[in-house]
């Protein structure tokens, strides 16, 4: 017992070292969000005060609160059309067998090695001849179908034991019924890591949202931080970092409520 | 009136062997009909067969003397309780018994008072308002029984439902199965490999092995006229011991490896037509000590003593083979110790050594017992 | 058409109508709708920028003085990211409904616009409105005239400069009221100010300084004049003054005189604020943040110029405004009374007070307000005196070639890699080649 | 005599046919409803994934004029100058310097990380949330709060080194610590997400098979060889799988943080397809780099799939 | 000798109630000593305290009479195995069960030579190269024990280790594990819920019962007198019949709900305490048709009846209660009619109303049976 107590904290120490080293940048960039352009020069750790001049200034800048609000609505948008597109995919892919299935399933997931970058050109001018320039469709419409997504979900819904469904059945239900009131409900964890999961990742889209929209009304809030970087006047870090605090925050809000609910479903994934 | 028929049916998943070859069976309304067989032998796929989650590969089902080959499950009337249950486990037992009664439209009050009912016959009242795994397995073994109960559907088929429940909770559930079955009415098939359930359950029963029909017919006649070597050690436990023998046609006896030798009478011997025999004889009816006129007795050394309560498991080798016996009471023997056993030739099975058929079986005849029976329970 | 009447007649009705652009009125502007039915047939002008930060905050309130001087034409602006994201985008909505009717681009993107086909010239209405461009800064027109009419109007427009610390020069006796101005000089003042944290001297990774070294010893850039007699074919920028250039910079490198911050503009001022380097060329653009920021007193002076040649002067760079040509008469009479509006003295005076970039109407300059931020901050006067100092021709008028983005940044990696211990010439040569390849292909599928 | 059973199967099922027929309509009905399900994802796919990729292709054989649109057919001119040229080269090389130093830090780390939270201590789930923090941090975020951090003047890294008296490093001017300065700020974006796989899959292994060992007597490390390691593996396969995908396509650090200098050291190959496209509007070469890639990614993956998974123990 | 011993010792997890309770008793070397008892009654928090794998809260324990609470489950020298049997999925078979000889750095000559013997033992040489998911639950099982043969602990450990197997494979491992404990004369402490095992495989038995030792002895000894009516209930298939009583002290005999009368003798009157009592009785013991002089009968109407091939189970009402009858041979008696049944008074057991402890027992003793037993064996 009295290894146990020496051991536990050695890992003690080895958690807070890690969670120090790992969660410093985060820190730091709060601090400095507090702090003015001297103290920033003068390489201080804390701010001599609290004072939110920086903050003032960032919404003094940009529209953040209206990007934030976009930002919102576009994550929201494209959180449901994942969960929508994908587990209807992955409900095929689970439940509906069919010759041929496996290979569109492989083709699913090789979309993964695609990046995104090489297919931004022609899919810009798809956005442009669709009309859908300044609009939500064009920063939530692409991203529905998710390789990722329908994988993960699939690995879930293979979990869901065959009876239920053959059970359905006798009962007389459709697929579909069976789809939203079975399979649905029951892989709720899985859902809902892949709504955390979407939503971050359309949070975090900095390039896309910036070619698609031409002003501000539809303009998300990465784009407001880039804004508050510029190119050849003196940079304010204190705003910036103001800025990045800003706009981390509600993912990093989300990801701490969502945390258990994440873990559950990302392992179910992970496993084959 | 036969309920459900089946009619050469078989099935094929890899279209070079069978799962089920040749199914035959005529189920009649209200009959608690029992497929049993090992593992593997095709019981689940004859039952989803009927059930139509199984397409048919050849021969013909008829439900309500209507052919129903092709018939969507949800139209064959019927209801099923699987082997896991299939509760779902996002709904609460009331959400769960009354599901399929909200997709068939069935009205809310109409629904409310099925529900009630099913809850009261099966002791789930309490219950209603909490999700599956809040219950323990028996509890939502009934669960899934009242689901097929409120689905008032006059056939429900049953997948090995008990096979997860410990031996308390089954023994139970069995006496609860049988009686709501008779209560209600419905036309049962039930598929198990617990030969116990299979004894005591069912009207009839039909055994199965490697997809084909062994043998039909009543508990009874099944335990005591087995039509194959098979149904004979599949069906009683501890299972009938079993030895090779030959036949000694000269000297109307059977000679066994271990230099045991049984004598039989002229009219057996002629009634074996192979060289060699299976002999068989049920655990029961190896007795303690030296027998009487007609009966044979080895002197064994114990391998192995189990007393259970009030019975006590012997086992011993004949030859090669391990062989027990079953005696009422507390015997708790020493081990290594020569004992003597023996039991009547005329309690003896004989089997054909290369078609495995039943050659001999001893004298059985239902309808004397079952009145001897009956003056004496007056 | 919208003549010059209706915009003067405008400031007196400066009533609720006007919008303020941005922040809380977001559910009127995303209905022009509705912009229409209550601000009775006012025209729209879109204006794309790529102003981000403080600038954009600058750009946002001339364009709200110019919405609440009038009633007729509304102008939105719109921050669209980067000069190269910009272009970008203005590239894939050139000639369609999309396109803004003002777009602002950085100087080397100029002979891509020309050539795009999207544009109208604003010599166009300068000649229909008989406008007069001579209130304007010749020597920045002269970069954006091309075949003697003006493409785009000058708006940011600024030139590099020498800064130097002050302190730092009187700390090794040099005389801080008389900065170095050769390359020699440099070189010498750079060695004696050189400390263990302190290099004497720094260049920002960027093209445009090595153009201006360039172009103060009077050299091109590519051939045919700098591309301005007829389309460049060739890079020539590895010829003897290029050279010159990268040897000078190696040199001080090697003597470890020559500190290299990066290719971030905030790297080489934080590095000059922060008293690790004493001089370095900064954007005139950038002065007056330096000189507030710095805790000693900063020096401006004229961009160095080799021993060997005469001074010839700067190049100018930043942006210009350009004019959509897919929309109607009407928004490109609007946006054009937005650019004359854009070029009043008092809104220059202002713009340049704000920002740091050129006044492109010299008058603004004798604004008072100006005069006397010029008293204060005597540094801001420097670029412009050098601007004024410098000699037309080819050289100073800047190259034009559509591949210049690129070839920026083949000459940064070829300062880089000579920073890295590669030879001046071999690295120059790789760049040129790189440039080549990329004029070589434009011209192939421009057909020409 | 097994086929002799498999024909006796088929003549039955072959006579059974005669009597028997279903409609075609029937036997369809699942490839019907199955592709009616999966039409929003094959027709979002093929709209913005695989017709971008045959544009790709396409316009990977052409030069493209400045509106961007195929002008001249040229073959494989694209392909061959991208291999001769060195500045291609370079690219790769940083890509795979990239990749190796992103993929197995990141893992190793996650690991590390995940190991130690999976322990039974009082407080535990407030660490875990912070290990995981960093899968809310967006690209841009994060690389402007590294930036700042590399800076080369008011840096905190730097300052925090000298403490130790560890002397300045040039994390974004010289060009070996610029591609380290990308990878560092990459390994730490990617950590919050792999910790969370990782310790999913660590909760998932039977704490029986510890206690085993434990009776056995085999120490901490031994039992992280021998047994954590190998359960672990299908999520470390799968996990690696993922981070070598998106190491690949690392761009918005780079954009940030270098924009692909110094001396090209950081111009990884999205990057480089994003400045032939965007910056240089030569969609051609950039087409023929991202053919090039996604072939070298695919190609990887699949060779990671054939040697990797033998290696994995699926239960 | 005795080689495990444990002296009150307790374990509580939430520090406000206690898993395990005072848990005294001492396992002598050799010995097959059983715990049973119902889920979470704390057998396996017992085990894993002996194993070291949970700290003790308090109370000692001792093995081979040195004090072992706070040794590392590596230094006390035991092997275990566990409900779900721990094989490592990465490893073949033989991997497996050299994992942690390897870890003790036993040569590698000698790892070959027991492992070779430990898999000639348990019948495995065919599968050392497979991985445990290509083997069968019985022969993962049997690697789960190899692992423990070859480890060569003197004392092993096992928590349920047969609860997943299908019964038949079940009945073969009892047998199997009994033997090879004896063989090789290891002690063993041994987790079961099922009661069949602890009857027939154990030396002595502890009955536990939310924590608490409720009895330990022999099989026999706790069949025959459970100590109250929790082991009585406990042990036994099916169950003893239970009902509640009132003792009429006046007329010397005990009233049942249903107006049946049980008379006993004046003697044991004095022995009860309590004003209620439970009187049981085995299923087994209850008999068909009139009973003698000392018998108590009924006619009761039969709810159920199940034919389990020589043997027959009967339930019926005793007031409230159903009871059990077991009847050798087959009885498929008709449902609905009056049947009479007895059970001797002799064979009665009394549990005090209130404590439950057992106040009378049937006469039974061990000594005079064996030698009966010997006697007639000879
Ligand atoms: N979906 C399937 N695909 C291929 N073969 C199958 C399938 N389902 C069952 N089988 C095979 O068909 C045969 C009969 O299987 P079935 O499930 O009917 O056995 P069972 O009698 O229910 O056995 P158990 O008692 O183990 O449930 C087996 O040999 C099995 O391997
Ligand atoms: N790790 C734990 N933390 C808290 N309580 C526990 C823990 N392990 C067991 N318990 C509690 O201790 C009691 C005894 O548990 P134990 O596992 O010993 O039961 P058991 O007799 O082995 O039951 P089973 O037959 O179901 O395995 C139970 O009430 C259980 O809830
Ligand atoms: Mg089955
Ligand atoms: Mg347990």
């Amino acid at each position: 017992m009295r290894g146990g107590k020496i051991r536990s904290i050695v890992f003690y120490v080895l958690l807070l070292v890690s969670a120090l080293l790992l969660f410093f940048p985060i820190i730091y960039s709060v601090l400095v969000s507090f702090m003015n352009g001297a103290e920033v020069l003068g390489r201080a750790f804390l701010p001599s005060s609290i004072n939110v001049d920086n903050y003032v200034k960032v919404f003094g800048t940009v529209p953040l609160l209206h990007y934030l609000k976009n930002s919102f609505i576009v994550s929201c948008i494209v959180m449901i059309g994942q969960l929508i597109v994908c587990s209807l995919a992955a409900f095929v892919f689970a439940f509906i067998p069919f010759k041929g299935r496996n290979f569109i399933f492989l083709l699913f997931i090789s979309t993964l090695m695609i990046p995104w970058e090489a297919a931004m050109i022609p899919n810009f001018l798809t956005i442009q001849s669709l009309g859908w320039m300044n609009s939500y469709l064009s920063m939530t419409v692409p991203f529905f179908a998710l390789a990722f997504g329908t994988f993960l979900l699939r690995q879930h819904f293979k979990t869901i034991p065959h009876e239920l469904y053959e059970a359905s059945q006798i009962e007389g239900l459709s697929r579909f019924q069976f789809f939203y009131k079975v399979v649905i409900p029951y892989a709720k964890t899985s859902l809902v890591t892949l709504g955390i999961y979407g939503f971050l990742t359309t949070w975090n889209m900095y390039l896309w949202p910036l070619l698609v929209t031409t002003n501000d009304m539809k303009r998300t809030v990465q784009i407001g931080l880039k804004q508050l970087q510029t190119v050849e006047v003196s940079t304010e870090w204190g705003v910036v970092m103001a800025g990045v605090v800003i706009v981390i925050l509600p993912t990093l809000l989300l990801l701490f409520i969502g945390q258990k609910q994440l873990q559950k479903g990302l392992t179910q994934g992970a496993l084959k | 009136m036969s309920h459900i028929q089946l009619h050469q049916l078989c099935k094929t998943y890899d279209q070079s062997t069978f799962a089920v070859e040749d199914a035959t069976v005529s189920i009649e309304k209200g009959e608690f009909f029992i497929l049993v067989g090992p593992s593997g032998c095709g019981k689940s796929t004859i039952l989803r067969m009927i059930a139509g989650l199984e397409g048919i590969s050849a021969g013909e089902l008829y439900i309500d003397n209507q052919r129903a080959n092709h018939l969507l499950p949800s139209q064959r009337n019927l209801s099923m309780v699987f082997q896991n249950y299939a509760l779902y486990p996002h709904l609460t037992v009331e959400e769960n018994i009354l599901f399929g009664l909200k997709v068939k439209k069935v009205k809310k009050l109409e629904r409310k008072k099925r529900c009630e009912e099913a809850a009261k016959l099966l002791g789930l009242t309490n219950y209603l308002k909490r999700k599956p795994r809040e219950l323990s397995g028996g509890q939502r073994q009934r669960v899934a029984l009242a689901r097929a109960v409120v689905s008032d559907a006059p056939m429900c088929l049953m997948d090995e439902p008990l096979s997860n429940l410990d031996a308390k909770l089954r023994g139970h559930m069995r006496t609860e199965i049988r009686q709501l079955q008779r209560k209600l009415g419905i036309t049962m098939i039930y598929v198990t490999h617990d030969q116990v359930e299979a004894m005591t359950m069912g009207d009839r029963i039909m055994v199965l092995k490697d997809g084909k029909v062994q043998q039909v017919g009543t508990p009874l006649e099944i335990y005591n006229k087995p039509k194959n070597l098979f149904v004979a050690t599949f069906i009683g436990a501890p299972p009938m011991n079993i030895s090779k023998a030959t036949v000694d046609r000269m000297n109307s006896q059977l000679l066994l490896k271990n230099d045991l030798i049984i004598p039989i009478s002229n009219e057996e011997v002629r009634q074996i037509k192979s060289d060699t025999v299976y002999i068989g004889i049920r655990p029961e009816q190896i007795s303690r000590g030296k027998g009487e006129s007609r009966d044979v007795d080895f002197s064994v050394q114990l391998s192995n003593v189990e007393v259970l309560g009030n019975e006590t498991l012997l086992s011993f080798y004949i030859g090669e083979d391990i062989w027990k016996a079953k005696w009422l009471g507390q015997w708790p023997l020493d081990l290594n110790r020569q004992t003597n056993i023996s039991f009547s030739i005329e309690k003896l099975y004989l089997f054909d050594g290369d078609t495995e058929k039943t050659v001999i079986s001893p004298a059985w005849n239902e309808t004397v017992l079952k009145e001897v029976l009956s003056v004496e329970s007056r | 058409a919208c003549s010059t009447e209706e915009s003067e007649a405008s400031p007196e009705t400066l009533d609720t109508e006007t919008t303020d652009n941005n922040d809380d009125s977001a559910e009127e502007e995303e209905s022009p709708v509705e912009d229409d039915a209550t601000g009775d047939d006012k025209v729209s002008v879109e204006f794309w920028h790529g102003m981000g930060g403080g600038l954009g905050e600058a750009l946002d309130e001339l364009v709200d003085q110019y919405n609440a001087s009038q009633d007729a034409v509304e102008v939105v602006s719109e921050y669209q990211g980067s000069y190269e994201e910009l272009l970008t985008k203005f590239r894939s909505v050139g000639g369609t409904s999309e396109a803004p009717a003002l777009v602002q681009v950085f100087e080397v993107g100029t002979k891509y616009m020309i050539d795009s086909g999207y544009i109208t010239p604003v010599q166009e209405w300068i000649d229909k409105d008989n406008y007069d461009v001579n209130q304007l800064e010749g020597n920045i027109l002269s970069y954006y005239t091309v075949d003697g009419s003006l493409y785009s109007m000058p708006f940011n427009s600024s030139t590099p400069a020498l800064l130097y610390n002050k302190d730092a020069f009187e700390e090794v006796g040099l005389d801080p009221e008389n900065p170095p101005t050769t390359f020699s000089e440099i070189m010498e003042a750079a060695e004696m100010l050189t400390t263990d944290d302190r290099y004497g001297f720094s260049i920002l990774g960027h093209g445009w300084f090595f153009e201006q070294l360039l172009s103060t010893q009077g050299a091109d850039y590519v051939n045919n004049d700098n591309g301005r007699s007829d389309i460049a074919t060739e890079a020539i920028f590895n010829g003897e003054e290029g050279l010159r250039a990268f040897e000078w910079i190696n040199e001080m490198n090697k003597a470890g005189t020559f500190g290299y911050f990066g290719s971030s503009w905030d790297d080489v001022r934080a590095a000059f604020q922060a008293e690790q380097v004493a001089m370095y060329l900064d954007s005139s653009a950038g002065t007056k943040g330096t000189v507030d920021n710095a805790p000693f007193a900063v020096g401006s002076g004229f961009v160095p110029y080799a021993d060997e040649v005469e001074r010839n002067g700067v190049i100018i760079g930043g942006g210009s405004i350009w004019m959509a040509n897919g929309i109607s008469e009407e928004e490109q009479a609007a946006a054009f009374d937005f650019m004359k509006f854009l070029q009043t003295p008092e809104v220059q005076a202002e713009w340049h007070l704000a920002t740091g970039y050129f006044a492109i109407n010299p008058s603004a300059y004798d604004e008072p307000i100006v005069s006397e931020v010029h008293e204060e901050y005597p540094q801001l006067r420097v670029p412009i005196e050098q601007l004024q100092a410098t000699l037309p021709g080819t050289a100073t008028q800047g190259a034009l070639i559509s591949v210049f983005p690129e070839s920026r940044q083949l000459v940064v990696t070829a300062l880089e890699n000579m920073l890295q211990g590669m030879e001046p010439k071999e690295a120059l040569d790789q760049a040129v080649e790189g440039t080549n390849r990329a004029i070589e292909i434009a011209n192939r599928t421009s057909g020409e | 005599m097994n086929l002799v059973e498999a024909e006796r199967v088929r003549m039955k099922l072959a006579e059974n046919q005669l009597i028997d027929h279903q409609s075609l309509w029937r036997k369809t009905a699942n490839i019907r409803i199955a592709m009616l399900y999966l039409l929003p994802s094959i027709l979002l796919f093929s709209i913005f994934l695989f017709y971008p990729m045959i544009k790709t292709v396409y316009l990977s054989f052409f030069l493209t004029d400045a509106k961007g649109a195929a002008a001249v057919f040229v073959g494989l001119e694209n392909y061959i100058y991208l291999l001769q040229s060195a500045k291609f080269q370079k690219s790769m090389l940083s890509t795979g310097l990239f990749v190796l130093y992103t993929v197995p830090t990141s893992v190793i780390i996650a690991l590390f990380l995940a190991l130690l939270s999976n322990e039974k201590l009082r407080g535990i789930g407030f660490f875990r949330t912070i290990f995981s923090s960093t899968m809310g941090m967006s690209v841009a975020a994060s690389a402007v709060i590294w930036l700042f951090l590399f800076h080369p003047t008011v840096g905190t890294i730097n300052s925090f080194l000298g403490m130790f008296g560890i002397p300045a490093i040039r994390w974004l001017l010289d060009p070996t610590w610029a591609l380290i300065s990308i990878a560092i700020t990459t390994i730490w974006m990617n950590i919050g997400f792999s910790f969370l796989i990782i310790l999913g899959g660590l909760q998932n292994i039977d704490q029986h098979l510890y206690e085993s060992a434990n009776i056995d007597g085999a120490g901490y490390f031994y039992q992280l060889r021998r047994i954590t390691v190998p359960m672990l593996s299908p999520t470390l396969f799968f996990i690696i799988t993922i981070t070598f995908i998106n190491s690949f396509q690392s761009f918005g650090q780079v954009d940030i943080l270098t924009r692909g200098g110094p001396a090209e050291s950081t111009n990884l190959i999205v990057y480089s397809i994003y400045q032939d496209a965007f910056i240089n509007y030569q969609f051609g070469t950039a087409s023929a780099q991202a053919i090039m890639l996604f072939i070298i990614v695919f190609v990887l993956t699949l060779l990671q799939f054939k040697f990797g998974e033998r290696k994995v123990h699926y239960q």
